[in-house]
């Protein structure tokens, strides 16, 4: 049923009552052309991609859970496309196209938000260091603005100008920046993949690889029974070293927890998106009212989905020496997702050195933003077997060649990035 | 979380830094690239328990060895890295 | 030829302002009192060498030098544990100094001059231990940090070392704390702040207690 | 004078009627009570309607009496101190206090927005999900922007907070959470072992519901066994109990968080106190006795005002002596809820009826009835008519079918107890199901704690005080406390039976989670499209997300689920429990760290010198260093930084340098120990000479660099960048502790001992000469270039001289015990006056390493190799280090790397920026020809123009090459021309001569 205000409307005449199910609750079958594993914003993309794009149509994704279960729906929905290096930069924008025609694409409110994304400075270091991020883009071809402190006066100014311990002095402003409902991103995939034949099967885990005697995958072992794949794309980021290691490999990743909060609600404070540069803290604020904040993560492995108190103090500590009108606005719900901390802070797409085994996996906390580009990009990659040019950089072997896409310079000391 | 320091006795969080696996060993001189990058790189990333490098940076600045279980943050054992202490070493 | 004056100036010189802060009209809560003059050397034993380090120590301070969290009163230099393998050896200014200590403890040990790295803070009243509470997430309570009990530990994301002195005559605690010297300024308006509900009392002094 | 408060009870409650106390709600004037919340003390002045619902704007009372109200929030105060979202049902009355209604306009009373009511068909659960996608410019522009407006609920105050907060430790052996009669008991029994204990309690009176509910303990009435309990606790001296403190949250190792509210309950907190505290609690062990959460019936119109929890009805009426309702009904499913009416016709009450779900109903309660005059009615309420005055009749359909109404301007309601099973599954567990109380209990906790009382399943008195007492007499026992903790408090259970009733079908919306206006039908339309599972019925129709976290809302949400998906509630689950348990103001997370005192302060020995110099601070880290200096008569820094510069070339001037990471670095292996941590040999270094080393990470990339002098045979003096200084101390630790045990080498931070100034230019021996002892021989023959000894000064005073050079010039850096360096810096200035002595800063000091091509922060970019930086030579071919391996891959030796080089601008008057990029001359800047990028700037007074650095690709081979500066953020587009990076004395004769 296509979605439209008309079509709400009619609902409504009878009292909502024949809506259908927003995707099928798929049975598994026994083969499919594409297995994708996991259920998130990128999975599903890439099934929808497979089907749209590539028309490779008899594709499954399996989720452990329920479809979201994972980062998709424990983030704080910021979408950009202002990175600095060479791999980085020409994907993030590839997503961020992707995320301006989403709602057709799709024909679901994913309420993609270009309320704009502010990164501050504070000092000449930080300004020349964005000003070299700022050209890259622009070079690229993707907008961005270096805002003088008159600028971002102007812009927000409710920020601490006058005490801080780190003044604010300006700040780089891609406009295009935003947000987008994360739910609805993974139901819309969900949605739009199944209308073209994906099935999408929840509660189904994975807990193994079948292979050939050559060693290629020919399938996977779920809690729902086997199933035959001609090709095996994992996108379970948080849990990319559990599911690889089934397959008997050891990946570049380390697995750390991310907080994120939100406040009560709240009328309008917030315009768009805003990171501090002098502590922990970015924030926005939701179409329904909240403030969505988050910082550093905690610094340790952990699969535990929950975070300590440290981290959350700083971080609250960053959002009052930005904005210390705050104070009183009551932090409402606290929580903490797994994430895929790679050894350079950037993305592994790539085939694996398991024939018929593909990953994608090490988003770090950037994966939401990058949901669409990826989707895409690995559809690319199960499809025609070649990295897409704008995932060329994200290569398994990267680090073995010392070919790094380091955007912080930390190394190969994830919870550093 | 809170880590017994085997010096300073329990301590919270705020007082450590986290480095790492415990597991890789750092490859003698003359080991290959292959050697080094797999120590460098490669994590076995356990879910459950594992041994790690923790900082008792914001205390006596002991280099610590803790067993932690990373589905639950539950720490089973903390020992002083080889190195600290070495004072009682037989010379 | 200029005449120059040495005069050495307490990085809470600027800071510290002796009397009164915070809540007035009752009895101050908390006691500070910065203490000017001493010495404060870092003694590091090698590899190996712990217990020529411990003999060493003995034969020169009279006391045993502690191996755990805890500050030991000698005749005149007080030991206060800093890590594994390490102590401070805390005297009134000119008494152990780094040129008298070397060649009593430079065989089992490595030793560093920090006197002027750390400013010493000595801290008392009713509200001490409240006032601390804001800033040590250590457990100060009467039963748990006993007399002499030391920790090498942050406040306000800082380094310090604090240990329990002898009880005030009037039977109070003393937790007496030494703070990087650049990091002092900062730290000492923390305190302030933590402990201006109670009333403070503030002082300096040349002379260790 | 406000108004009478009409509908307070002659007398009764726990208010002091001797403290009124003025206060105004939405403008009006009214007076309460000390002892009032401000939801009792509107209750008690007749005030019904108080606020407006999140989406349909429909009128809204107080449904409860504690932190789980999900109707009456108002905004607190005003200006600066507006708080929104402030639950009237805690919020404690004060003198002079104001409150605004929310989410309404133009008044709560006459809302425009509540025409969206009209909408209602169309605004269902998820609705926006399938709309507002076209055209697609419209959702920032027009569709947004309103939902954004309408979306929200009270008004955060826009302007800093004016009230300071703190953070504070407590260490415990039981920590309780909640003083009702479990934890009162456990705090008893815990006390009495010998147990340090903290019992919290998010009231401003401890004791929980036996405030309001009473009973009889050790057969005595409960209001006189509370203070004698009271007072025995009070007598111990470990046993704390902490008022208006809410335990919210449980972290890992037995550490707990809590928030304080120290002064809510003032106007504003008093001079040096602040207004929240937040506690950082360390408990052995912990005992939730926090209660449970009386749950609602979901039936058409249940959000009208005046519908009401059945226990926060006799809540107000018992502890408030305020009625909010003269002649009032019962909607109850269990036993439990007869207690409103008891209290109720004890308070002269009326009673309209009593609407029992259940099929038999006790001989008791029957002859209360018949006594009380009320009828009780089989069957369930249907529909309520009323609105924003209140109730004014209820629908019941009765069992069997027939139809009954029931005239009442109260509607008390009770569908059973939920306990509060947050605390005990905040690490992720899931609560099980207990069907004979058809509630979830916890099942397990974290580590250390356990639940006990209402909050375990347990509701009678005698259960909470035996199960508390129980609880706290095991966790004193297992913190390793053995003292008896005597007899447990003794009372009945009351009697329980409870038949379970989550929905009533009917006509008109029967709301499920108030606050979000989520309703049965969103439920049943969630099931309908899919979203089954609870997440997703959370997050297709916000059901629980509102401020009151869905404490009233969730299981009745999910028992729905279950009926329509045919599911059992277990089976259905619940979602998963996040912290906090009641929302928390983040200023109190954040503590004193904001404004100037957000993060530590670190000063230099020269600073408050400098500070009378006038000098202009930068923030460098932590530190604060002196930048430049200006003088009178100087346009600009610019000016300033020349003059500096010229100086310091043409004669001497000095900067304090202290800010460097210093470590001594000890023992007989110590330069063994540094020839693993450089790239370069340490051990080969004379004692009394300096070498500049470079230091990798394990992955080949450059991690920092720094000068190291050998004062002895096995003393090492080791500077670091002032960045890195902390970082570094830790790896060089990891290297002697984990990776190198075996080598005989201490380390400590030296960084604060010793204040360190660079003296450089070429009058720096004349200047030194006045300050150095004249014994000292500062000949180039008697200390050359990299000497590094200890000198005496003129007074004795003992320092080390170390002849470096960052500058270029003719240079030392001298270094005093710390508390000299402000003495030395005022004799410097005295003794140089003669030959024109200037003060630095770190602008300077910058500009002469650009123009001698010395590597700084932005090379030291975590991605350049040493080679990248000009410094491949550096790496030793016969020894181990750290990074030499992985320095080896294949990408970081290839021949296109970025390398740095000098550039200038082929126009010599045009200023040059960092960050602008390299492109080769006459292409189109675009990804494939971004060939790197300028790192470092300066106006050279040497050169007279502007000079940088550049990370090149190829760089060291195009020397000469006219490239392009592409700068398109600042819109400027120039030449420049590729060059030695070394601007300024190739040769290095200045700095040796």
């Amino acid at each position: 049923m296509k979605y439209s205000i008309f079509s709400l409307a009619r609902a409504a005449l009878s009292g909502h009552k024949n809506w259908q199910r927003t995707w099928r609750d798929a049975t598994p079958k026994d083969r499919y052309d594409v297995v994708i594993i996991g259920g998130g914003g990128h999975g599903l993309a890439t099934a929808w991609f497979l089907a749209s794009e590539y028309g490779i149509k008899n594709v499954a994704v399996l989720e452990k859970g329920w479809i979201g279960s994972g980062n998709a729906g424990r983030n704080t929905t910021i979408i950009r496309s202002n990175y600095g290096l060479p791999g980085n930069t020409g994907f993030y924008e590839l997503s961020m196209k992707l995320w301006e025609r989403m709602e057709q694409d799709l024909n679901y409110n994913t309420m993609v938000s270009q309320r704009g994304v502010i990164n501050l400075y504070h000092s000449d270091a930080q300004r020349d260091a964005y000003a070299r991020r700022g050209n890259t883009m622009r070079i690229n071809g993707i907008d961005a603005e270096l805002l003088d402190l008159a600028a971002v006066r102007k812009m927000i100014p409710f920020l601490n100008f006058d005490n801080a311990r780190f003044p604010v002095q300006g700040g780089l402003l891609q406009r295009r920046g935003g947000t987008a409902r994360h739910d609805a991103v993974v139901w819309g995939y969900a949605h739009a993949a199944s209308a073209l034949g994906v099935d999408i099967i929840q509660n189904c885990e994975v807990t193994g690889f079948t292979c050939d005697a050559k060693g290629k995958v020919t399938g996977v072992e779920t809690s729902r029974g086997k199933i035959g794949a001609g090709k095996v794309g994992m996108a379970v980021a948080g849990s990319s070293s559990r599911v690889a290691a089934m397959a008997g490999l050891r990946l570049p990743i380390e697995s750390h927890v991310l907080q994120a909060f939100v406040s009560e609600a709240i009328k309008p404070l917030i315009p768009g998106v805003m990171t501090f540069g002098a502590g922990h803290f970015y924030v926005s604020q939701s179409d329904k009212g909240g403030l969505v904040f988050g910082g550093d993560i905690d610094g340790y492995n952990s699969y535990a989905q929950r975070g300590n108190m440290p981290v959350m103090e700083d971080v609250c500590e960053g959002g009052m020496a930005l904005m210390p009108m705050i104070g009183r606005v009551r932090l409402l719900r606290q929580w903490g997702g797994i994430m895929d901390m790679s050894m350079d802070g950037s993305p592994i797409i790539d085939k694996t050195p398991v024939d018929g085994l593909y990953i994608n996996a090490g988003w770090c906390y950037g994966g939401f933003k990058a949901t669409p580009g990826s989707g895409f990009v690995f559809a690319h990659l199960l499809a025609r077997d070649v990295p897409h040019e704008e995932a060329a950089r994200f290569r398994l072997d990267r680090f073995r060649r010392g070919a790094m896409i380091d955007e912080k310079g930390q190394g190969a000391q994830p919870n550093l990035h | 979380m809170r880590i017994v320091c085997p010096f300073c006795g329990e301590r919270e969080l705020g007082e450590f830094t986290y480095l790492g696996d415990a597991k890789p060993v750092r490859p003698e001189a003359g080991a290959s690239e292959d050697e080094v990058f797999d120590y460098v790189y490669l994590r076995d990333n356990v879910a459950g328990e594992t041994n790690e490098y923790w900082y008792h940076g914001g205390g006596c600045r002991a280099w610590l060895k803790v067993t932690r279980n990373t589905l639950t943050h539950e720490i089973s054992s903390v020992e002083p890295a080889a190195g600290a202490g070495a004072a009682k070493v037989g010379a | 030829m200029v005449e120059f004056s040495w005069a050495p100036r307490s990085p809470l010189e600027h800071a510290l302002v002796t009397g009164a802060h915070g809540t007035r009209g009752i009895e101050a809560g908390v006691s500070l009192t910065e203490i000017r003059n001493f010495d404060l050397i870092q003694v590091m034993a090698r590899r190996g060498k712990g217990a020529e380090l411990a003999k060493a120590a003995k034969a020169r301070f009279g006391v045993t030098a502690p191996d755990a969290p805890k500050a030991v009163q000698g005749k005149d230099a007080t030991l206060i544990w800093s890590g594994p393998d390490q102590f401070f050896v805390l005297s009134a200014g000119g008494k152990h100094t780094l040129q008298t200590l070397v060649p009593a403890l430079s065989g089992p040990a490595s030793l560093s001059d920090q006197s002027h790295a750390r400013v010493l803070i000595s801290i008392s009243g009713v509200k001490a231990r409240a006032m601390l509470a804001k800033l040590s997430s250590i457990d100060l309570h009467v039963g748990a940090f006993l007399i002499g009990a030391a920790a090498a530990t942050s406040m306000d994301h800082t380094s310090v070392t604090l240990w329990r002195g002898n009880d005030r005559p009037d039977g109070l605690a003393v937790f007496n704390l030494l703070v990087f010297a650049t990091f002092a300024e900062s730290l000492w308006h923390t305190l302030l702040d933590s402990a201006a509900e109670y009333g403070v009392a503030i002082s300096h002094s040349e002379e260790l207690a | 004078m406000a108004g009478a408060q009409t509908h307070r009870l002659g007398n009764g409650g726990l208010i002091d009627r001797s403290a009124p106390l003025n206060f105004r709600f939405d403008g009006k004037a009214f007076s309460g009570l000390q002892g009032d919340t401000l939801a009792s003390a509107l209750i008690a002045n007749g005030v019904k309607l108080v606020g407006r619902s999140f989406k349909y704007h429909r009128p809204r009372g107080i449904l409860t009496s504690g932190s789980e109200e999900p109707n009456a929030l108002v905004e607190l105060r005003t200006g600066a101190r507006r708080e929104p979202n402030t639950k009237a049902t805690t919020a404690e009355l004060y003198e002079g206090l104001e409150a605004a209604s929310q989410n309404r306009w133009p008044s709560l009373r006459h809302d425009v927005m509540s025409v969206n009511q009209l909408f209602a068909p169309i605004f269902v659960a998820g609705f926006y999900y399938k709309t507002f996608m076209w055209p697609a410019k419209f959702w920032e522009a027009i569709y947004e922007p309103a939902i954004r407006r309408a979306a929200g609920l009270g008004r955060a105050a826009g302007v800093a907070d004016p009230d300071h907060y703190d953070k504070a430790w407590a260490h415990c052996d039981v920590l309780i959470a909640g003083s009702g009669p479990a934890g009162l008991a456990a705090a008893l029994a815990a006390g009495r072992s010998g147990a340090r204990v903290i019992l919290c309690e998010e009231d401003f009176v401890p004791s929980g519901r036996l405030l309001s509910d009473g009973g009889t303990i050790d057969g005595v009435p409960a209001a006189e066994w509370l203070p004698r309990t009271l007072a025995e606790l009070a007598a111990m001296p470990d046993v704390r109990i902490m008022t208006r403190t809410t335990l919210f949250g449980v972290y890992d190792g037995g550490t707990y968080g809590a928030i304080e509210r120290v002064n809510d309950h003032l106007p504003s907190p008093p001079e040096h106190q602040v207004r929240q505290r937040l506690w950082r609690i360390v408990a052995k062990r912990c005992v939730v006795a926090a209660g449970a959460i009386e749950r609602p019936i979901v039936f058409a119109g249940n959000d009208t005002p005046g519908v009401m929890m059945a226990s926060a009805m006799r809540t107000y009426v018992a502890r408030y002596a305020a009625t909010p309702a003269k002649r009032l009904a019962l909607f109850t499913n269990n036993e439990d809820g007869w207690r409103t009416v008891e209290t109720a016709l004890g308070a002269g009450l009326q009673i309209a009826a009593v609407i029992d779900a259940r099929a038999d109903v006790s001989p008791a309660h029957r002859s209360l009835a018949s006594k009380g005059g009320f009828p009780v009615l089989h069957g369930a309420v249907s529909g309520v008519d009323g609105g924003k005055d209140g109730v004014r009749k209820i629908a019941v359909s009765l069992t069997g079918g027939a139809r009954a109404e029931v005239e009442a301007d109260g509607l008390a309601v009770s569908g059973g107890w939920n306990p509060a099973v947050g605390l005990t599954s905040f690490h992720r567990g899931r609560p099980k199901w207990r069907d004979d109380i058809a509630a979830f209990v916890p099942d397990g906790a974290p580590p250390g704690m356990v639940a006990a009382g209402a909050a375990n399943g347990d509701f009678g008195l005698g259960a909470c005080l035996s199960q508390g007492f129980a609880a706290g007499a095991a966790a004193a026992r297992d913190a390793g406390h053995n003292g008896t903790p005597g007899a447990a408090p003794v009372a009945d259970d009351e009697a329980f039976s409870l038949t379970p009733l989550w929905h009533v079908a009917g006509k008109g919306k029967a709301f499920v989670d108030y606050q979000h206006d989520v309703t049965a039908s969103d439920i049943e339309l969630a099931q309908r499209e899919g979203f089954e599972s609870v997440e997703h019925l959370k997050r297709y129709t916000t059901l629980g997300m509102a401020t009151d976290q869905g404490k009233t809302s969730n299981v009745a949400g999910l028992a729905i689920m279950a009926a329509v998906s045919g599911r059992s509630i277990p089976e259905t689950g619940t979602t998963i429990y996040r912290p906090p348990y009641v929302p928390v103001a983040i200023g109190a997370f954040a503590g004193h760290h904001r404004d100037e005192t957000f993060h530590a302060t670190r000063l230099t020995p020269s600073h408050h010198w400098a500070v009378e110099q006038g000098a202009i601070f930068v923030d460098t880290g932590l530190w604060k260093r002196a930048q430049w200096y200006p003088r009178a008569g100087e346009k600009d820094w610019l000016e300033s930084v020349t003059r500096e510069v010229k100086a310091v070339r043409g004669g001497v001037g000095f900067c304090d340098v202290s800010t460097l990471g210093k470590i001594d670095v000890h023992g007989p292996d110590a330069g063994a120990f540094l020839d693993r941590v450089y790239i370069n040999t340490f051990s080969n270094l004379a004692v009394g000479k300096a070498r500049y080393g470079l230091m990798l990470r394990e992955d080949g990339i450059v991690y920092d660099d720094g000068t190291t002098a050998r004062l002895a045979e096995d003393h090492y003096f080791l500077t670091t960048t002032t960045a890195k200084a902390g970082l570094v101390m830790q790896h060089l630790e990891f290297c002697r502790q984990v990776l190198f045990p075996e080598l005989d080498v201490q380390l400590t931070s030296v960084s604060d001992q010793w204040a360190q100034f660079s003296i450089a230019g070429p009058k720096t021996r004349d200047l030194l000469k006045e300050i150095v002892d004249p014994a000292e021989d500062l000949s180039n023959e008697g200390f050359p270039f990299m000497g590094a000894r200890e000198v005496t000064l003129r007074g004795g005073l003992k320092a080390r001289l170390f002849r470096i050079s960052f500058s270029g010039e003719m240079a030392f850096e001298i270094s005093v015990p710390a508390r000299y360096g402000d003495a030395l810096v005022r004799n410097l200035m005295l003794a140089g006056a003669p030959f024109g002595v200037t003060p630095y800063g770190t602008e300077a000091l910058g500009v002469m390493r650009v123009e001698k091509g010395h590597i700084a922060g932005p090379e030291l970019s975590g991605t350049t190799t040493a080679a990248d930086l000009g410094l491949g030579k550096m790496m030793s071919t016969k020894k181990d280090y750290i990074g030499r391996v992985m320095a080896g891959r294949e990408a970081l030796i290839a021949p296109d790397r970025q390398v740095v080089v000098g550039i200038k601008p082929a126009d010599k008057a045009r200023r040059l920026r960092s960050g602008a990029h390299i492109i080769p001359k006459g292409q189109t800047p675009g990804p494939g020809n971004d060939q790197g990028y300028v790192t470092s700037v300066c106006f050279s007074p040497t050169s007279d123009r502007w000079i940088g650095l550049a990370l090149v690709e190829r760089g060291r081979e195009r020397i000469g090459e006219i490239v392009h500066a592409h700068d398109p953020l600042r819109g400027e587009d120039y030449d420049v021309e590729l060059c030695n990076p070394v601007f300024y004395d190739p040769d290095g004769g200045r700095q040796r001569g």
